[in-house]
């Protein structure tokens, strides 16, 4: 019998190591898994890298861990929200070092890594400084720059509702990252509002399939 | 001489919008631009958080806090509309499947180079957000700015100060003071504000213009 | 208004021209355009190159239209079906080229050209004469081909249900190729047995997002 | 001494498969496997035409013309599985998420090169299928394939003749005689079938062999 389903917030970040590269879902607060990140303010593990589309609002979540001095580096395309005071007084202080990313290739560098591919050549930034230093080439007469797949080793999500065996589904504009981040870590991490039984997730409309996901927990 | 308001560019923008176009609009001043579209033609707004078919904000009684666009406003959805993941969203921008990005600029150059990502002030750090894929990837992208900077410099340039977002990108320049295409032989005026001469106009512009043949006079039917 | 449906098969092929590349959906049978492939025939359209997972079985569909001699080039990964006689004998009489490429980089070829995309590395097949004459590259210590973007002038696809707007929901495992040659095709014609009204399809579960359709005819 | 028959290969197979993992049974006598699968144990099954949870073979008042499987014949999903496009079935397969790939083989080398697409036949067109995605991207290759060809030859050689699915890919063989591990060590003999002593078995084998030191007699537990 499958059952992905942890008790806790701590046994669901189990094993997550100082160090480690953590996908973090949501754009903006919606689909964001606030509780797992409160879970890894709570642990204690430091020297993180952080993908996310931005860099923490107010003082939960991603704020919160920057705030801690937990995040040694943001990969994100737009750190600032409206409330951006955590990560300004780390970037301000040279405390949290930034790697941006167009938005459209964070995902899709994380979909490369997904995929089992080495790279893939897209035509975003050729000419700009965030192609500075990436190999560019012609393709058939036009130029993309070279991109490397972005792997986790740990995804955090949140999901509207989830079976035992990690099936997810989302609700409305909160699905944004949480698929491709799902596919692109090791270890793959769900909380959501609501375990629901095996088979009540449409087949035909299970946005994440079960192959994806290692925990789920209940928050 | 009266430059048009902000209403009045997001309102001109809107009449070159064609039925059954799928439209992404960038933050800010182009958001407007959904508040007027013509009757009788059904526009999709995509929004690069995962959304086909964005609606306007929502009323009190339809808030929904997982129902946001790209600059984290709430909004809704019109039926027709669908929910895909980011990948998809942007597979959807960068593959030339959206007829029209319209965005905000700080500079335009004569070749239709875009400056809109960064004025580097170092009290802040930069973001990118979805600009760069958005001005590669649609079909057609289009600016709306204000002709000149508060203390009267050009952003219509020869060549962008500020760093590029993507190289030979815009096709036409909606300012508060004319509309203006960017072509293989320059820039074209289409429409200037009554009351502005062309040789006004060029004075407030660093890239040289040209005047087209068919132009017309810039007149909002939008109260200012 | 937008209204994609269009009266008839022929109105659907309208413009389609000889020489085309045509992604044909469908894996064996199911989720085939047989009658939008029945209207090509029809259409007499010549020198087609068809990108496919089969190279057709029986009678109907691609066989017909390999037996009246309309198809110059497969790009398919597994030509034999059940029944290919059509086939079998354009290939041994060298009346029709065949590309083979491994299944998954068919698919994800597609993408590549649907995504906006160069080209991208992949590791399947090297080592293998279907590396034969392509670059290869280490990334990160690990072999990858490159491989590029694969585009069609025209996409034929079977959708269970279908709405004004082009909105697709498939059936069970005849969603197969159809969203991703969706995507890939200057021109995507989309045959469906139900047009719904526009909304009937759950926006949580649209399987392909009508900015990918052009025309939708009921057959 | 009895060499295994099929159904006995695949069921040796089946033993091997943990709780849980999410599983490819290639066309042909691989996919007999799902047929033996021990009790208390829940298998994913995947198929790579877009399926996860697929079933058994369909009772006559199940069939369903649109539920096939990669051997294109028809099958069932059962509760808790998912369908998806063809795109992210193969991203399953290539990035690393499926647990094991069980394919069949003409030959295998000593350092787990895998020939199974084509014997290039030139009376038939080659096909490749998904055998070189299954190869390079399952986290675990198995390969089930008789010892030798029908007049004796050895199909687990020093290195393949024939053309190359992919390279150093499979890490376990179930023959009719045997279940062989491929190590940086080499071929490491887990089982041999009663009756046969690991020097005849050699004999039948073109690469070098090394017995285990736990080595154990491979007996199928099914009727022959």
């Amino acid at each position: 019998m499958i059952d992905k389903q942890v008790a806790s917030i701590a046994a669901a970040l189990d094993g997550i190591r100082d160090g480690a590269t953590i996908l973090s879902a949501g754009f903006g607060a919606v689909g964001a898994p606030d509780d797992l990140l409160d879970g890894l303010l709570a642990k204690g593990v430091r020297d993180l890298v952080v993908v996310s589309n931005n860099a923490g609002s107010g003082k939960r979540g991603l704020a919160a861990l920057i705030d801690a001095g937990l995040v040694r580096k943001v990969i994100c395309s737009f750190p600032r929200t409206d409330d951006p005071r955590a990560f300004d007084a780390a970037y301000k202080a040279g405390r949290i070092e930034l790697e941006l990313v167009p938005q459209g290739i964070i995902s899709e560098r994380m979909r490369c890594a997904a995929a089992g591919l080495g790279g893939f050549y897209s035509p975003v930034g050729v000419g700009t400084k965030l192609a500075d230093g990436k190999e560019v080439r012609e393709i058939d007469g036009k130029r993309y720059v070279f991109e490397k797949p972005l792997r986790g080793d740990v995804a955090l999500l949140r999901a509207h509702r989830a079976d035992r065996w990690g099936n997810l589904a989302y609700r409305k504009s909160a699905r944004n990252f949480n698929p491709v981040m799902a596919m692109a870590a090791e270890l793959t991490v769900v909380q959501t509002k609501q375990m629901v039984g095996l088979g009540d997730i449409d087949p035909e409309c299970v946005h994440t399939p079960g192959i994806f996901v290692d925990r789920v927990v209940v928050a | 001489m009266t430059p048009l308001s902000r209403p009045q560019m997001a309102w001109r923008a809107a009449q070159d919008i064609d039925n059954g176009w799928c439209v992404n609009l960038g933050i800010g001043l182009p958001t407007m631009v959904s508040d007027h579209i013509p009757p009788g033609r059904e526009i999709v707004f995509h929004s690069e958080n995962g959304l086909l078919g964005m609606g306007p904000k929502p009323a009190p009684n339809e808030v929904d806090p997982d129902l946001i666009n790209a600059g984290k406003g709430l909004t809704t959805l019109i039926t027709g509309g669908s929910f895909f993941h980011h990948a998809d969203a942007f597979l959807m921008i960068r593959g030339g499947h959206l007829d029209l990005s319209i965005m905000g600029a700080f500079e335009v150059s004569e070749r239709g180079d875009l400056a809109n990502w960064t004025t580097e002030d170092p009290n802040f750090p930069p973001g990118v957000g979805g600009a760069m894929d958005l001005a590669v990837g649609a079909k057609r992208v289009r600016v709306l700015l204000e002709h000149t900077t508060k203390d009267g410099s050009p952003r219509i340039k020869a060549k962008c100060a500020y760093p590029l977002t993507a190289e030979r990108c815009v096709s036409r320049i909606y300012t508060n003071l004319a509309v203006i295409d960017v072509t293989p032989q320059g820039l074209i005026v289409r429409e200037i504000v009554d009351g502005l001469s062309f040789d006004e106009l060029q004075q407030r512009t660093e890239a040289p213009l040209k005047l087209a043949n068919d132009w017309g006079p810039l007149v909002p039917k939008l109260a200012h």
